[in-house]
């Protein structure tokens, strides 16, 4: 019998990983070829120090973000209250700064980390056991969070002055060229994307999201990997929270406003899927470079800035198109591969 | 309470006793009862909404009893999650598959229990090769890397049944899992079945196929009402005996297909081919007939149902009702000419699960019901009051959510909503799939009278002794080719089982 | 055993069938619409009674000019949510519309054609939502996020820094005028228009029935001859073009048409529909529920500016009440499953057989 | 409760007497409007009127209009505000004009018909010069420069950047002004808009923001970019922020007014008009305490004076 099926098996199966690939691979490519064309438009863009600095640092915060929003993506669900949770810890970091002079940076990490986290639990705890679909809840958190940051704010907001030197270094400093930001970047995401692809956690977050009552039925542990989800994508935009205090110096009460329709946008021109189960936090992240990418080549290339939003649209809708058709045709090929079985 | 075979001394392995569950105001579970013993196979029988699903779940520890006793080799528990059950050695396979379908197969098996290595790394070719044997020892043809997405309900069923055993548990429960098998899979899985009994599992079959019942079980349980009835061996009982205690009546005639004149034809299809799925399908169904299309699983049966309805698309080919052609991709085009379809997986495509009986009747005549464009609820309820008094569907309201129904019930509801269409033709994928008796010759005496009312009806089925029973002409496939038209007359299970696996045996 | 067979009772040969399994007053008041528009009318007496000049009716004016766009865009919204999609670009088509007229406007072409191009520009827009949504088959909430930052961008890109101003005084003042002696704002009219037609459609025709199946289960939906990617479709036209029109009123009310007209207005819209009890996963939700959840936001933040709370706070109380609202109704949901399921105690009375 | 720190406004009728004076900025939270309401604070303690401050979270005029109307409600004696947009806020400013409540903008005016003063900074010609003069002395008065505004639609920006080009047209015709770009007031917008202009025009010699927050978020990029002192930086700025960019040498000099004395004029006026001591008519003449007394411009306007300009050797001598 298996050794029947073996031959239409490894190839079908060949076919099936170069979905996965394509998807990636054609925001890649999309990547690929903007940076071509702005650099062809102007050497500067990736020729010089400073192009090549802010290629690589300036998507490196979103790239934290987006890879947190795929994780809850994937689960079938969706965290719009990363850019309140961004702001709100952007800001704590600031106060931290100047309320306790001399306080250890990596201490202010560990706070702002734990504190978005802490938010990402109240939003998964509401999700998790009052069963609310979660674009309510953290709509309703993204509404909330934002009004807490303006009443502690207030009209106050933090200047680069306030902050120490060494910590705004963290946010344009370079090792090897490569900006600290975007290391620290690059390692959250090796480490979420081995998560998810090689452990029974990160996979049970693509069974939940593939089927949530199937995985009642199974007895996977489904209240929990929801909380871990909601914590990590409020944990990684705290991360992002202090980041942006070292990236931009200067925060006031709308730190983030609207980055949780870039980062959706984002993971999901990566290839996630927004009813969960498919996709990976490597599409998400290099969704998030395209992103920001785009927006950055677009005066280069010579478009007017008023012009840029519905540019970016257009590239966004452009993006999913074009996932789509590569992932339509693969599954046709992968039925039509029946015939040879 | 009869001592059954295996081990008489020893405690038994499973034991419920008076398990009370009621819904709202509905009681699932008024006194469940049973006992299993290790090294059985003991079977659990009754009428559509007899409660034996609900036992099944509350034993897996998804609903919670509200009263009765619960023991595991007489020890008292009380599960919370289904996480419990599996901690404890139970294995359950449900009534309705239910696998991720973006998650490859071998995933689907070993979802949340993979095996792992360093740094909690799940070792992916120790779970393949394990899939691999699993695969060879069912005879399951499916590659173990395709997602599980566009699996017929048959093949999720097979991985359901791998999954379970692969748990290697002490009590193993099945509720019907033979419901969308056909021969061959069935053979296989009571080997492996018998094999497991007598490395002293305790095993609880679930099936309204008395045939396997008796072929497979040593004890039986039967319910009714959410009551336990009885309990025999099966040497000392018979099927009439097992009916009478489940209907409470007797039920006589399983499949009365009367004599019909025979007139034209209505449904004709020409060289329907859709790559992959189903090659040069031609076949006719005339007024007045019943055209059976048995086949093995996977056989492409149900897509091609699917095509000539218009749901999913078809390379080449022509479908034509009444002489006019069915314009492909349509469904609402087909319905208007007279086509309906009675769709295989009853919750995933025949009800809005979500919905009243009295909608779920209603939806595909919502058009023909409005009046001036205008539809109401008084509308709805009149007309599917007619439906479900005329197939007895088990509820007190109209209002009831389809989704509380149980699975044979949900399928007299979709029956209905489909009947009430009035077609012209009629095909109807797995007619009396998880069907009572008392119902199923209900069905079957209702689809030979419509058949004796002139309409044509196409049905795919399968099982046997019903193609043979109900069908005028047999249509067999294999591996998406029509392979034999055999008729009424000198068809026979080994002819027609010969034309669906003939290419098995030149396989090996 | 088989003496107990007879001592069962045969299950009843011939049923009858109840309409309802719940008597009407339940049906229509145990309701998460009730609930809301219970709330709706606590929040309104409470106002008038503690906060200064809440009670005059100057107030009910501005709460409709404030609302009006909200309530017109909310109605279409509220059909693509039930059938589980979702339209976040209706914020930019306003900001579109309101700068298409501005600029024909500016080219000396008369208003009122000017408002007819603009319908049609939001018209074109929810088609091509539609078309991207329905015939590519990609999630809607990715391709409107994308047409968000599109029809946006289309918006500031025509008009630049400029701003158009001079509209033809008759229709600036018929956006603001009231109905007769009353403080009710000539505007309310269009929008009942709307709001009827909107509510046949959903609750008493064959097509609205077909948006509640789609929204529970579009595999059904197809198979029962729904023609899902019409049905959406249109729904999505009706949100580009009611969006316009939302446009349109805008431009007139505050006399000016710029590029950042109704900037995230698409949130405020989707957060009065979920409170008003549409559920984002489709299938459930009513129109008069969803009014509620409109003038509740609204009657919130009018007396809380009366009462000097700022914005802020106002943005908090929105958020929570909606967070609130749809926990308190899930939670009583699982108290009532609480309360059927008691902790299992030993059964004292014994079952019929055994 | 609530209820009674609303009526605050009401008390009084409304002729006369009723010196409650609301400040109404662009948005809430952002420092220029801070210093210049704490201006607009310190002038109403002085004649013992009662202040207030509301405004939108996010710098729009429909958030402005509903807070308008609310206003108009409570029946306050003058609305201070600085309009988000000329024409979008007027119907409500006049509604609540016909209510009786006076109505000084300031900082960025509405049309003339829809309020009664206009309390200006500095006239756009005396601002444009000065920023053009600046960068025309930083730059040696040849090459190119580029302009980072604030929001596309802001009218007192908008006109500035007119008259640069005027001005520059005029008396530098070597320098280039060769794009305008527009940080929307937003600090990281305009922080990413820097570093594209400097890419984009690898020749670029100078940047004025005419924008606190615009200017800011520039020094900050350049400061730590390779461009820090090869490339000219002004505009108008608050010395706070400032302060390290000039000490450290990104910025040479920048220019502003102060934005104190512009709340505590625009007060001054807002009681003038409520008492009736002046309507608004060119001519008119007013008290303004320590600033001394304004007199009315054409088509009431109050020019506060000339912007200011900040350098090393002055910039300790300010806080704010
Ligand atoms: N979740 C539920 N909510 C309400 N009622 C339910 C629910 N599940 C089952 N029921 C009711 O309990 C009774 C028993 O259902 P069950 O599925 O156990 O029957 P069954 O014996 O499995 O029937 P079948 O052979 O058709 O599967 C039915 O009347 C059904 O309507
Ligand atoms: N070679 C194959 N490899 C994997 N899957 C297959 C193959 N052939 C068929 N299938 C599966 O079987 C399905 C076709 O089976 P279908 O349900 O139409 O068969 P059927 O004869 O109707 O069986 P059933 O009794 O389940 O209705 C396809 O959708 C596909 O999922
Ligand atoms: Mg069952
Ligand atoms: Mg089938």
């Amino acid at each position: 019998m298996s050794t029947a099926t073996t031959t239409p098996t490894s190839n079908v199966t060949k076919r099936l990983g170069a979905i996965g690939k394509a998807r990636e691979l054609g925001i890649l490519l999309a990547l690929v070829i903007v940076v071509i064309a702005a650099t062809a438009a102007n050497p500067n863009f990736l020729f010089s120090a400073d192009g090549w600095r802010d290629l690589l640092l300036t998507p490196s915060i979103l790239v934290l973000v987006a890879v947190g929003q795929a994780i809850v993506l994937i689960t079938r669900n969706v965290d719009l209250s990363v850019g309140s949770v961004l702001g709100l810890t952007a800001y704590l970091t600031g106060r931290l700064f100047i309320d306790f002079p001399g306080i250890p940076i990596i201490v202010v990490f560990v706070i702002a980390v734990a504190f978005g986290g802490a938010l990402g639990l109240i939003n998964g705890a509401l999700v998790a056991f009052a069963k609310v679909p979660a674009m309510v809840i953290t709509l309703g958190t993204l509404y909330a969070y934002r009004g807490i940051n303006v009443l502690w704010t207030g009209s106050d907001r933090v200047n680069a002055s306030d902050l120490p030197k060494s910590f705004l270094a963290l946010g344009t400093e370079q090792f090897l060229t490569i900006p600290i930001l975007t290391i620290i970047a690059l390692v959250v995401l090796v480490i979420a994307g081995w998560y998810m692809k090689n452990t029974r956690g990160g996979r049970e977050f693509y069974a939940i999201g593939s089927d949530p009552a199937a995985a009642e039925l199974y007895g996977l542990r489904v209240t929990r990997r929801l909380l871990t989800a909601f914590v990590l994508s409020g944990a990684l935009a705290g991360l992002g929270g202090v980041l942006y205090a070292a990236r931009y110096g200067t925060i006031n009460s709308q730190a983030g406003s609207g980055w949780e329709l870039d980062a959706v946008g984002a993971a999901v021109i990566g290839g996630v899927a927004i009813v969960g189960g498919v996709g990976s936090v490597w599409g998400a992240a290099i969704g998030a470079v395209l992103l920001l990418t785009i927006n950055r080549a677009l005066p280069i290339l010579g478009i007017p800035d008023f012009w840029q939003r519905a540019v970016v649209g257009v590239l966004i809708i452009g993006a999913i198109v074009l996932d789509r058709v590569l992932a339509v045709r693969q599954k046709r090929k992968l039925i039509e591969a029946r015939d040879d079985s | 309470m009869t001592i059954p075979p295996g081990a008489p001394d020893r405690a038994p392995a499973l034991e419920l006793r008076d398990i009370r569950k009621s819904f709202g105001a509905v009681v699932a579970l008024r006194s469940g009862t049973i006992e299993v013993h290790a090294g059985s196979i003991h079977a659990l029988v009754g009428e559509n909404g007899a409660g034996k699903s609900t036992l099944v779940k509350i034993i897996a520890g998804l609903y919670r009893r509200d009263a009765g006793e619960f023991r595991l080799e007489s020890a008292d528990v009380d599960f919370t999650s289904t996480a419990d059950s599996k901690a404890a050695g139970i294995a359950v396979i449900y009534q309705e598959p239910t696998l991720f379908p973006d998650l490859s197969v071998t995933e689907n098996v070993f979802m949340g229990r993979q095996p792992t290595g360093r740094f909690g790394r799940i070792d992916r070719n120790a779970m393949r090769t394990e899939v691999d044997g699993l695969f060879q020892r069912l005879g399951v043809r499916i590659d173990p890397d395709r997602p599980a997405d566009g699996l017929s309900i048959a093949d999720q069923q097979v991985i359901e049944i791998a999954k379970a055993i692969s748990l290697d548990a002490k009590v193993l429960i099945m509720d019907e899992p033979t419901a969308a098998l056909s021969g061959v899979e069935v053979d296989r899985l009571f080997q492996i079945a018998r094999s497991l009994r007598d490395e002293g599992r305790a095993i609880i079959f679930i099936s309204h196929r008395f045939d396997e019942v008796f072929d497979l079980c040593d004890t039986v349980t039967v319910m009714r009402d959410g009551a336990y009835i009885s309990t025999s061996r099966i040497v000392d009982t018979s099927v009439d005996e097992i009916v009478r205690q489940m209907v409470g009546r007797d039920v006589t005639e399983l499949f009365p297909k009367q004599e019909t004149t025979i007139g034209g034809p209505l449904l004709e299809v020409e060289g329907l081919t859709s790559a992959g799925v189903f090659h040069d399908i031609s076949l006719t169904v005339r007024s007045g007939e019943i055209v059976g299309l048995a086949g093995l699983v996977g056989a492409g049966r149900s897509e091609v149902a699917r095509a000539i309805f218009g749901v999913d698309h078809y390379q080449s080919g022509t479908v034509h009702l009444n002489g006019k052609p069915v314009p492909a991709k349509s469904p609402t085009a087909a319905m208007r000419l007279g086509l309906a379809l009675v769709p295989e997986d009853r919750r995933k495509q025949g009800l809005v699960l979500d919905s009243s009986v009295a909608r779920n009747t209603t939806l595909a005549i919502r058009e023909q019901l409005a009046k001036f464009g205008i539809i109401t609820s008084g509308f709805e309820n009149r007309a599917a009051r007619v439906w479900a008094s005329r197939l007895e569907v088990k509820t007190n309201a109209l209002s009831t959510v389809a989704g509380t129904l149980s699975g044979g019930n949900q399928q007299k509801v979709v029956l209905g909503k489909w009947l009430a269409t009035e077609p012209t033709v009629l095909i109807i994928d797995e007619p009396t799939r998880g069907i009572d008796v008392g119902t199923k010759a209900e069905v079957h005496r209702l689809l030979s009278e419509l058949a004796g009312q002139g309409m044509g009806i196409l049905m795919i089925s399968s099982e046997l002794p019903e193609v043979l029973g109900m069908a005028d002409r047999v249509l067999v496939m294999r591996e998406g080719r029509i392979t034999a038209e055999i008729d009424r007359s000198d068809a026979t299970s080994e002819n027609v089982m010969f034309a669906a696996t003939h290419a098995e045996e030149q396989h090996s | 055993m088989s003496s107990i067979t007879e001592t069962t009772p045969a299950p009843a040969s011939v049923r009858r069938y109840r309409d309802y399994d719940q008597p009407l007053w339940k049906r229509v008041l145990l309701t998460r619409e009730m609930a809301i528009i219970a709330l709706l009318v606590v929040v309104v007496i409470i106002a008038t009674m503690t906060i200064r000049g809440f009670g005059q009716p100057i107030t009910l004016t501005y709460l409709i000019l404030d609302v009006t766009p909200i309530l017109l865009i909310a109605l279409p919204m509220t059909l693509i949510m039930i059938t589980g999609e979702i339209d976040l670009s209706v914020a930019s088509v306003v900001g579109l519309s309101s700068v298409v007229t501005g600029v024909l406007i500016n080219g000396g072409v008369p208003f009122e054609i000017a408002a007819v191009v603009a319908l049609l520009v939001g018209g074109i827009g929810g088609a091509i939502n539609g078309f991207l949504v329905t015939v590519v088959g990609l999630p809607s909430l990715a391709v409107t996020i994308g047409t968000l930052a599109l029809f946006r961008g289309l918006a500031v890109g025509l008009l630049g820094t400029t701003a158009v101003t001079d509209f033809p005084e008759f229709w600036t003042d018929l956006a603001k005028a009231k109905l007769g002696a009353t403080s009710i704002p000539l505007a309310i009219i269009p929008f009942l228009v709307l709001l009827a037609i909107f509510a046949v459609l959903l609750h008493f025709t064959p097509f609205g029935r077909g948006i509640y199946a789609i929204g529970l289960s579009k595999e059904t939906a197809a198979f029962s001859g729904v023609d899902v990617g019409r049905t959406k479709f249109i729904l999505f036209v009706l949100a580009g073009l009611v969006s316009a029109l939302a446009g349109i009123y805008y431009t007139l009310r505050f006399g000016s048409a710029r590029g950042d007209n109704a900037t995230g207005m698409e949130l405020q819209v989707i957060a009065a529909v979920v409170l008003g009890g549409v559920s984002v996963f489709g299938g459930r939700g009513a129109l008069h529920g969803v009014i509620a959840g409109v003038l509740l936001i609204g009657v919130l933040a009018s007396a809380l500016r009366l009462a000097n709370v700022t914005s802020d706070v106002i943005n908090i109380i929105t958020g929570a009440l909606l967070v609130i609202s749809v926990v308190s109704s899930s939670l009583l949901a699982w108290l009532r499953t609480q309360r059927q399921t008691p902790a299992v105690k030993p059964s004292a009375e014994s079952g019929a057989a055994g | 409760a609530a209820g009674d720190s609303g009526s605050g406004g009401g008390e009084g009728e409304g002729d006369g007497g009723n010196l409650s004076i609301t400040f109404l900025p662009k948005n809430l939270g952002n420092p220029y409007f801070d210093t210049s309401n704490a201006g607009g604070e310190e002038a109403i303690e002085e004649f013992g009127g009662t202040f207030a401050e509301v405004g939108p979270a996010e710098a729009t005029p429909d958030g402005q209009v509903s807070y308008i109307n609310t206003l108009t409600q409570q029946g306050v004696g003058a609305i201070a505000v600085s309009a988000n947009d000329p024409k979008a806020i007027c119907d409500a400013l006049n509604e609540a004009r016909d209510a009786g409540v006076k109505v000084v903008t300031f900082d960025s005016d509405t049309n003339a018909d829809c309020r009664d003063l206009f309390v200006n900074q500095a006239d756009s010609e005396g601002i444009a010069k000065v920023q053009v003069d600046l960068i025309a002395e930083q730059i040696g008065g040849a090459g190119e420069i580029a302009v980072l505004s604030a929001s596309a639609n802001a009218t007192n920006q908008n006109a500035w950047i007119e008259l640069m080009k005027e001005e520059l047209a005029a008396s530098h015709p070597d320098i280039e002004l060769v794009e305008v770009v527009y940080g929307d007031d937003d600090d990281q917008t305009s922080f990413d808009k820097t570093a594209a202009l400097l890419q984009t025009h690898p020749n670029l010699k100078g940047i004025v923001s005419p924008t606190t927050v615009g200017i800011a978020a520039a020094a900050r990029y350049l400061q730590t970019s390779e461009y820090k002192g090869a490339v000219a930086l002004t505009g108008l700025g608050t010395p706070n922020q400032m302060r390290e960019y000039v000490e450290d040498g990104t910025v040479t000099a920048f220019a502003l007014w102060n934005p104190a004395d512009l709340g505590y004029l625009a007060a001054f006026a807002s009681k003038a008009l409520i008492e009736g001591d002046i309507t608004g008519a060119e001519g008119d003449t007013f008290e303004a305490g320590k600033l001394g007394e304004y007199t009315v411009g054409a088509d009431g306007v109050v020019l506060l004076g000339d912007p200011y300009v900040f350098d090393a050797e002055n910039i300790g001598d300010f806080d704010f």
